[in-house]
């Protein structure tokens, strides 16, 4: 019989591994799924991992990737830094919500002032936005020992009405015809956030993402507050004891994952998005989780978490354009994706070993 | 100058399978094809977000060669605009939105509000209770005119009516709409009109017995007929895409802003079932009849706001303007609008 | 069969043979834990398994109990061959075991964790009673309906030893019983296994304490990295003749070299504070003073204050600043980071969680409390290099068999990790040092080790804090000595000329003993 | 009992109705989490429920044979999770999530077809004459059988929980699972039996969803129940009567609300329950003796408990019939008043009792 061991140190080799075997496993199996629809699948296949990096419209889809992925990875440092130290947000789809509205509030204020301030004053706000709705649960848990997971998650409901309020009522767009949403940022040079280099998908949510992943990898290798947050997620006592206060962690991991996921939704909002409107959260809040244990909470993990995810949502998109996949489809196909990466993970750990010692009588 | 053949390319908010909005302009879509055939090739992307994605989807079907492409939400409209910038040569078509900021863009609309006003004749002379409901999704004009247009409609042919409006916050999501329709019939509501996209509603009125009734919505949902469903509201896209797909075949193609009905076809209202005792039937039909013959306009003056400021002077009728971006209730209407 | 000869001892040869273990062998990755290991327990004999600090014992038991099955090699009991797969087949049969470590459940209650470790409990209720009857009987009185996370160490081990008596178990295995204990306990705790033992109960018997070994045991078998190394009947040998068969040479015991008392360098004055541990012991109005080059010694039994204290030392719980003062600095309301620049480091008690990080390695709890005063960060960022240097100074220094720095430190065995935890306090150069239980779980030449370099800390001229359980320990390293009782701390008084009867005074009325007195009488 | 249009007995008889979905769910997930497992699948194993129940309905034309279908197929997507994170020892909150994912989209794919049709009707268990009598009537009698069977449920778990074997052993394994495993139990074992039923639980919810409540199949019919669900198991500290009261209070909020919104504003009288409510709370609170494990309510929490007994006050003395709230602070209140009663009942705890399983969300692994 099959038994797993565990490995004595992390093995480098499947760290680098698994990911690959995990994309042929679901290469095979949703190719099967494919061929069962009546799908070519080694078309359906190289649609989705192929086209979008090398095909024809690459110079296009790349950039998209990136505009995909920046906000993911954004989103998922900042949670994984709170799940490192064992403080559970996983609302940061509110605090998203929130820093677009307070960064698009700010700039939509002044509209149609000119000034090169407002952009970076509007980013401030976005942060503020997410930041001051995470400080909600974590100056409730500290102060009242409440549970976070329930009250981060009940305040993403509460930001979609006021998403909705700011899209029908305070943020509507007065040269609307009285139709839901904001004004357009692409139509306000001072509050936007255009691509950088034409084409390339890069503005700077992209930019911040990648600088964010470098800065949280440097604090959590190399900065005492990182080695904080690790011994607080490990041993609690054990970091009371290094001196780390428990209410001061709390509220920095909260602060830094709101703050994030509000930038995130700032620079959306303001970038590929562009306005305010009621549907304007399509669920990075909550794939973010997914992509920061599929980083395995690892700044730089994560970006490549990031980049895989944003390939199969593009990627499923075209299969599903193309050769007419029903979308349904696509989204099975990323949860085997998933699945099959979290599965083989554990050969990083483990190894398996086949049956017991000769000695042990009955098998198990 | 015709092609010989089109690749007429649709973005759906949802999913077909909703039963409802994306489902009917799938619909639309197979009959394209279905009058068509091989002269047209259909491709579409169902669940769209809107904003980035969207974008990224119609830059995808450009690139891929869609000669024409629909885009079914009123989300779409800011993506499809900047898309038909880059890509002059495919023809863009965004349903219920009012921006044309290049001559690729055409956009389209039903009149839901004529169904509403068909819908408000029955409420209005079934209801025993006086008491009628309506439960909206979000406070945006399509939804505002909608409950305006059944709202008067009712009050014409019944003037102790009271009209109680809940709003839901979503477009989808069947258990709240259920609740929403509960609590109306909790308080007496007897008919009830919803512009959410689930038959949960329906349900919610089957549950009283007969007592309450109810319209399909978006599709027939004819699995409630004859009663709760007494009627229903469909949005034929149909007639629109096959002439719109035809003329970029045949070479008439024009940019153009669309706000057809009753008359042009695109809003049907569904069988009026036996449940109706017949006067209330041939006074319905009648509305319908005449909002086709172009005779009636359910926005017909004198209306007043629910400030009790004038709109319309007596004999005037709505201009469309006010009709798009209507975001208040006419006088009698209680309750507010989320601000 | 290395070193395995029959039982001296007349009297329990005459005994029916009831285990026997035969050339076991058990290897883990990169080391063997037990090699050809054999020896045999016969029928009401106390047997006892020493060994130094990860010479198998744990594992060899792990094995009789069936949790863990042996590579090779075989058991008998009572003559059939005997290989349990599972603990419950082994308790089946009339075997039962207490933990070193894990197997209580905090947040049930006693009466649960006790049909836990049944195999078909009688309904709670009945259970209950029983419970209370056999606690009674064997003086180890117990409420079955307290939540064990609310109970002393001593109490708890009561729920482990309950839950096997309940069984009627043949052999009873206990790893370790009395590393937690008082020596109030202890005693009672023997008197329980002297009555099993007349009753016939075989009991194997692990602890690094050897006088106890030698007050209770009948045999011994002696393990050397695995291996059996020798057999012998600890009541005809010394303790530091069974130290040396374990290590294999030579003991030295500790040596004192007074120095001269300083300057006052830890005053506590007046000091109370509320209690963060449920059910935990607030301190009240404790008051000393410790002087450079002095040790002082608390003890106590566990549960009087002594989490509380360290953690009122060590910056873990705050208070007003005068309360505590450091070289005549108020340092009370200074946190644990502060109080080290200060001067003063501590040493906790629980090594998992809390003075290391299970899962952490040996550099990054190196880190963990040598960051301030060691240097090892710079604007807050971390100098790895030296951490590394400051872990692996450690580890030589004080003899921490490791593969290296870089391990997790659950990897390493108990003993060896409090070695360097303790170095990782004491090589601080601070001139206040707190330890709480410096050689828990830590066998006799680690322990000796342990002792020595404490007081040459003091004798370089640190003022030090030992909180022990352990008497003898503290009479052989403090010069003063107070005991905890309650929260409240007796007047310190030099431990020169001290007796035993005025440490009893000193510690009269220790809570919860009373009660098992009474039970016994 | 009518006050200002709405009638507290026909709100309670909804409510009851309202809350089953959520209520199995989290009483599944409840057991799950108890033996140390936290599995964020629930949305996707109530959607899957939701299709399994109404296909198998639809085919059999039996609604209870629909509830075993929804049963099965909750229970089969569980497996899943049980496979990745009991044998292959995946991250739980990662695989939970990917399970939501997997859930909508197997669904969705495997509902084509389904929609539009009428599921067989799902009857109410006792005679109709029984539910017409005043008051206890519709609250006691007018329901489904699902109704019933969920508040059976909730009794059952939690009896199997407190006073069998069985839950001590799940308890047991969720507090310690070291423990546990030290004692011979086989931890990965148990925790797959209890992915098993919460995935089962909350199946039967799902298809609660699909043939009772909605009756109709579309995609993601259950519109984000599942994370009302797993809330809900938070909000009860884990307890099986807390779990029903958390339902009820939920649901009762949301429908609360949408009958506010029908007749216009809070009738003072329905403000007045509340206002009794609230006073009680408060004055058990504060007449309570303080004790370390209870100890004395929060000020924060007296003034919050205070404002409804006081706005009623002054609404009466200003004759005030009712108190008009804004339609969007309406839709927010379920989730901002869940969030109020946690922190009120958090902060009368003692610091240290959460009550979560001390192994929650942890992999374990026997190093033989
Ligand atoms: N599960 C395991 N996996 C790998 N190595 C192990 C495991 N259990 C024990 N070991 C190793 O086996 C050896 C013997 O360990 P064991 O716990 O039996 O020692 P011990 O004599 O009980 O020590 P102590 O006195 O510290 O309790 C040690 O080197 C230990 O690190
Ligand atoms: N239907 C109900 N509505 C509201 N509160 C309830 C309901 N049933 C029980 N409670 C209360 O909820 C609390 C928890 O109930 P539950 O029976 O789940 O706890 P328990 O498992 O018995 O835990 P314990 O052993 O700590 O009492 C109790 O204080 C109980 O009074
Ligand atoms: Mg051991
Ligand atoms: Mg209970």
């Amino acid at each position: 019989m099959l038994r797993l061991e565990k490995r004595p140190t992390p093995s480098r080799f499947w760290l680098y591994a698994t990911p690959v075997v995990a994309v042929v496993l679901t290469m095979i199996v949703g190719g099967i799924l494919f061929a069962l629809m009546g799908k070519n699948p080694f078309e359906v296949i190289r649609t989705i991992f192929w086209d979008p990096v090398f095909g024809e419209f690459a110079f296009y889809l790349r950039g998209q990737l990136l505009v995909k992925a920046g906000p993911l990875i954004l989103i998922a440092i900042g949670l994984a830094l709170g799940f490192r130290a064992g403080i559970w947000n996983i609302g940061a789809e509110g605090q998203y919500i929130m820093g677009a509205v307070v960064g698009a509030s700010v700039g939509l204020a002044v509209f149609p002032t000119d000034n090169r301030l407002i952009f970076p004053v509007m980013v401030l706000a976005g942060a503020f936005g997410g930041w001051a709705w995470a400080m909600i649960p974590a100056i409730l848990k500290t102060r009242f020992n409440t549970n976070e997971i329930l009250v981060s998650l009940m305040l993403v409901y509460v930001a979609q009405t006021i998403l909705a309020k700011a899209a029908t009522g305070f943020l509507k767009n007065p040269e609307g015809m009285g139709f839901p949403g904001s004004r357009n940022f692409s139509s306000y040079p001072a509050a936007a956030n255009p691509e950088l280099i034409a084409g390339s998908g890069l503005h700077w949510g992209g930019v911040t993402a990648l600088v964010t992943a470098v800065l949280a990898y440097i604090l959590l290798s190399r900065h005492i507050a990182g080695y904080q947050i690790k011994l607080a997620g490990q041993a609690p006592r054990a970091a009371r004891f290094h001196g780390v206060s428990p209410t001061r962690l709390v509220m920095l991991c909260m602060g830094l994952s709101g703050a994030l996921a509000g930038l995130a939704g700032l620079f959306e909002v303001t970038g590929p998005a562009g306005q305010i409107s009621i549907d304007f959260n399509t669920g990075y809040g909550f794939t973010a989780i997914i992509v920061a244990f599929l980083g395995r909470l690892n700044p730089l993990g994560i970006v490549l978490a990031g980049f895989l995810m944003a390939l199969t949502y593009v990627g499923g998109e075209m299969a599903s354009t193309n050769l007419g996949l029903p979308a349904a489809a696509i989204q099975v196909f990323q949860g085997m994706l998933l699945f099959f990466l979290l599965a083989v993970d554990v050969l990083t750990n483990y190894r398996f070993r086949l049956g017991a010692g000769a000695a042990s009588a009955g098998a198990k | 100058a015709g092609m010989d053949k089109v690749k007429a390319c649709f973005v759906y908010v949802g999913p077909i399978g909703d039963g409802g909005w994306t489902f009917q302009h799938h619909q639309g879509a197979l009959a394209v094809k279905e009058k068509f055939g091989d002269k047209v090739e259909i491709q579409y992307q169902e669940s769209v977000p809107e904003g980035a994605d969207a974008e990224r989807v119609l830059t995808q079907m450009a690139l891929g060669g869609c000669n024409i492409i629909f885009t079914t939400s009123f989300g779409y409209m800011d993506a499809t605009n900047a898309v038909a910038a880059k890509f002059p040569d495919v023809k863009f078509e965004h349903a219920t939105g009012f921006k044309r900021e290049h001559p690729n863009v055409s956009t389209y609309n039903a009149r839901f509000y004529e169904g509403r006003a068909v819908q408000g004749t029955i409420a209005g002379m079934m209801t025993k209770s006086n008491k009628i409901g309506y439960i909206g999704s979000f406070p945006i004009p399509e939804v505002m005119n909608g409950i305006n247009s059944y709202y008067l409609a009712a009050k014409k042919v019944n003037p102790n009516v009271e009209l109680s409006v809940v709003w839901a916050f979503t477009w989808f999501d069947p258990a709240k709409e259920a609740d929403a329709a509960k609590a109306l019939i909790d308080q007496g509501v007897d008919v009830i009109a919803a512009h959410t996209d689930s038959t949960a509603p329906l349900a919610e009125a089957a549950k009283a017995g007969g007592a309450v009734i109810g319209f399909g919505q978006a599709s027939d949902m004819e699995a409630y007929k004859p009663s709760p469903r007494v009627s229903s509201i469909i949005d034929n896209w149909a007639p629109y895409y096959v002439e719109r797909v035809g003329a970029l075949l045949d070479g008439t193609y024009e940019q153009s802003d669309i706000w057809a009905g009753i008359a042009g076809g695109e809003v049907l209202i569904g069988e009026i079932t036996d449940a109706v005792p017949a006067e209330v039937k041939a006074a319905a039909e009648k509305v319908r009849d005449d909002i086709a013959a172009g005779t009636f306009h359910p926005f017909t003056g004198p209306i007043k706001k629910q400030d009790g400021s004038e709109w319309l002077a007596e004999g005037a009728t709505a201009p469309d303007g006010d009709l798009l971006g209507m975001d208040f209730f006419v006088e009698g209407i209680k309750g507010d609008i989320p601000k | 069969m290395t070193g395995t000869q029959p039982a001296d001892s007349a009297e329990t040869t005459a005994r029916p043979e009831l285990l026997r273990v035969e050339g076991i062998t058990k290897a883990y990755p990169g080391v063997v834990a037990n090699s050809d290991v054999s020896f045999t327990i016969r029928e009401g004999e106390v047997h006892a398994l020493l060994g130094e600090n990860g010479a198998g014992k744990s594992t060899m038991v792990k094995m009789i109990f069936g949790l863990v099955r042996p590579d090779s090699g075989r058991m008998t009991l009572r003559g059939k061959p005997y290989a349990p797969a599972k603990p419950a087949e082994a308790r089946r049969l009339g075997v039962g075991m207490v933990f070193q470590h894990f197997s209580l459940f905090e947040a049930l209650n006693v009466a649960e964790n006790v049909a836990l470790g049944m195999e078909n409990p009688p309904p709670m209720r009945e259970l209950a009673a029983r419970i209370r009857a056999v606690s009674e009987e064997y003086g180890l009185p117990l409420d079955p309906a307290r939540m064990v996370g609310d109970l002393s160490a001593g109490e708890r081990q009561r729920v482990e030893i309950i839950r096997c008596l309940l069984q009627d178990p043949k052999l009873l295995i206990m790893d370790e019983p009395t590393s937690v204990l008082t020596p109030q306990e202890v005693e009672i705790l023997f008197k329980t296994l002297r009555q099993l033992s007349r009753e016939g109960t075989a009991i194997l018997y692990i602890s690094h304490k050897l006088e106890e070994i030698r007050s209770l045991c009948d045999t011994a078998t002696i393990l050397r990295r695995g291996r059996v190394v020798a057999t012998c009947t600890p009541r005809d040998r010394t303790a530091r003749e069974m130290a040396e068969l374990m290590v294999g040479s030579s003991l030295q015991p500790p040596e004192r070299s007074r120095g001269e008392k300083g300057p006052v360098a830890l005053g506590v004055s007046d000091l109370s504070v509320a209690s963060p541990i449920p059910f935990g012991t607030s301190l009240k109005a404790v008051s000393f003073t410790v002087a450079r080059g002095e040790v002082l010694g608390i003890a106590g039994v566990a549960g009087n204050g002594q989490d509380e204290l360290l953690l009122a030392l060590s910056g873990e719980l705050k208070s007003d600043a005068d309360r505590v003062r450091i070289d005549s600095h108020a340092a009370g309301h200074l946190g644990p980071s502060e109080r080290r620049k200060a001067g003063l480091v501590a040493a906790p008690e629980d090594r998992y969680g809390h003075a290391a990080a299970p899962d952490m390695s040996l550099v990054e709890n190196a880190l963990l409390s040598g960051a301030v005063r060691k240097g090892l960060t710079r604007a807050g960022f971390i100098d790895w290099a030296a951490t590394k240097a400051f872990a692996e100074e450690i580890i030589t220094a004080y003899d921490v068999r490791t593969p290296g720095p870089d391990v997790a430190a659950r990897a390493l065995s108990g003993g060896n990790l409090q070695k360097f935890l303790m170095g990782r306090e004491l090589m601080q150069g601070a001139s206040v040092i707190v330890i709480n239980q410096p050689t828990w779980g830590v066998d006799a030449a680690a322990a000796a080790a342990i002792r020595q370099s404490i007081l040459d800390r003091a004798a370089e001229g640190a003022a030090v804090v030992v909180i022990s359980q352990d008497l003898d320990e503290l009479l052989e390293v403090a010069d003063s000595f107070a005991v905890l009782n309650e929260g409240r701390l007796t007047r310190p008084r030099s431990t020169d000329g001290l007796t035993m009867e005025e440490i009893g005074l000193m510690m009269g009325g220790a809570h919860g003993m009373e009660v098992a007195h009474h039970a016994e009488a | 009992m009518d006050f200002g249009g709405i009638n507290p007995v026909i709100l309670i008889a909804g409510l009851m109705a309202t809350a089953v979905p959520i209520l199995l769910a989290a009483l599944g997930e409840t057991v799950v989490e108890r033996s140390g497992v936290l599995n964020l699948g629930v949305e996707g194993m109530m959607v899957i429920g939701a299709l399994g129940g109404f296909v198998t309905a639809v085919h059999t034309g039996s609604p209870a044979l629909g509830f075993l279908g929804g049963a099965v197929a909750g229970a089969l997507l569980s497996l899943i999770f049980a496979a990745l994170t009991q044998v292959f020892l995946a991250n739980q909150v990662a695989t939970g999530l990917a399970l939501t994912l997997f859930g909508l989209g197997v669904s969705s794919l495997g509902g084509q077809g389904y929609n539009g049709i009428k599921p067989p009707h799902t009857p109410g268990l006792l005679p109709e004459a029984l539910a017409g009598i005043p008051v206890a009537g519709p609250i006691l009698f007018g329901h489904d059988w699902v109704v019933y069977f969920s508040i059976a449920m909730t009794a059952l778990v939690w009896w199997v929980l407190k006073a069998t074997r069985i839950g001590l052993i799940i308890r047991a394994v969720g507090e310690s699972h070291d423990s546990a495993h030290a004692l011979g139990y086989k931890v990965n074992r148990i925790r797959l039996l209890c992915i098993l039923f919460g995935g089962a639980m909350a199946g039967i919810g799902g298809a609660y969803v699909s043939l009772a409540r909605v009756p109709q199949w579309v995609d993601g019919i259950t519109a984000g129940a599942g994370w009302i669900a797993l809330a809900i198991v938070v909000f009860a500290s884990w307890r099986p009567w807390r779990v029903l009261a958390g339902a009820y209070f939920f649901g009762g909020i949301g429908a609360l609300q949408l009958n506010v919104q029908v007749s216009g504003g809070i009738p003072l009288g329905i403000l007045g329950l509340i206002a009794l409510v609230c006073g009680a709370i408060l004055a058990v609170g504060l007449l309570r003796r303080s004790t370390p494990e209870r100890p004395q309510m929060h000020p924060a929490a007296v003034a919050v408990l205070a404002v409804p007994p006081l706005v009623w006050v002054v609404g009466l003395a200003m004759g005030v019939t009712q108190i008009k709230v804004p339609v969007e602070y309406l839709s927010m209140a379920p989730f901002v008043l869940t969030i109020v009663v946690l922190v009120i009942m958090s902060s009368g705890r003692g610091k240290a009792a959460t009550g979560a399983p001390a192994s929650l969300g942890q992999n374990f692994h026997a190093s033989r």
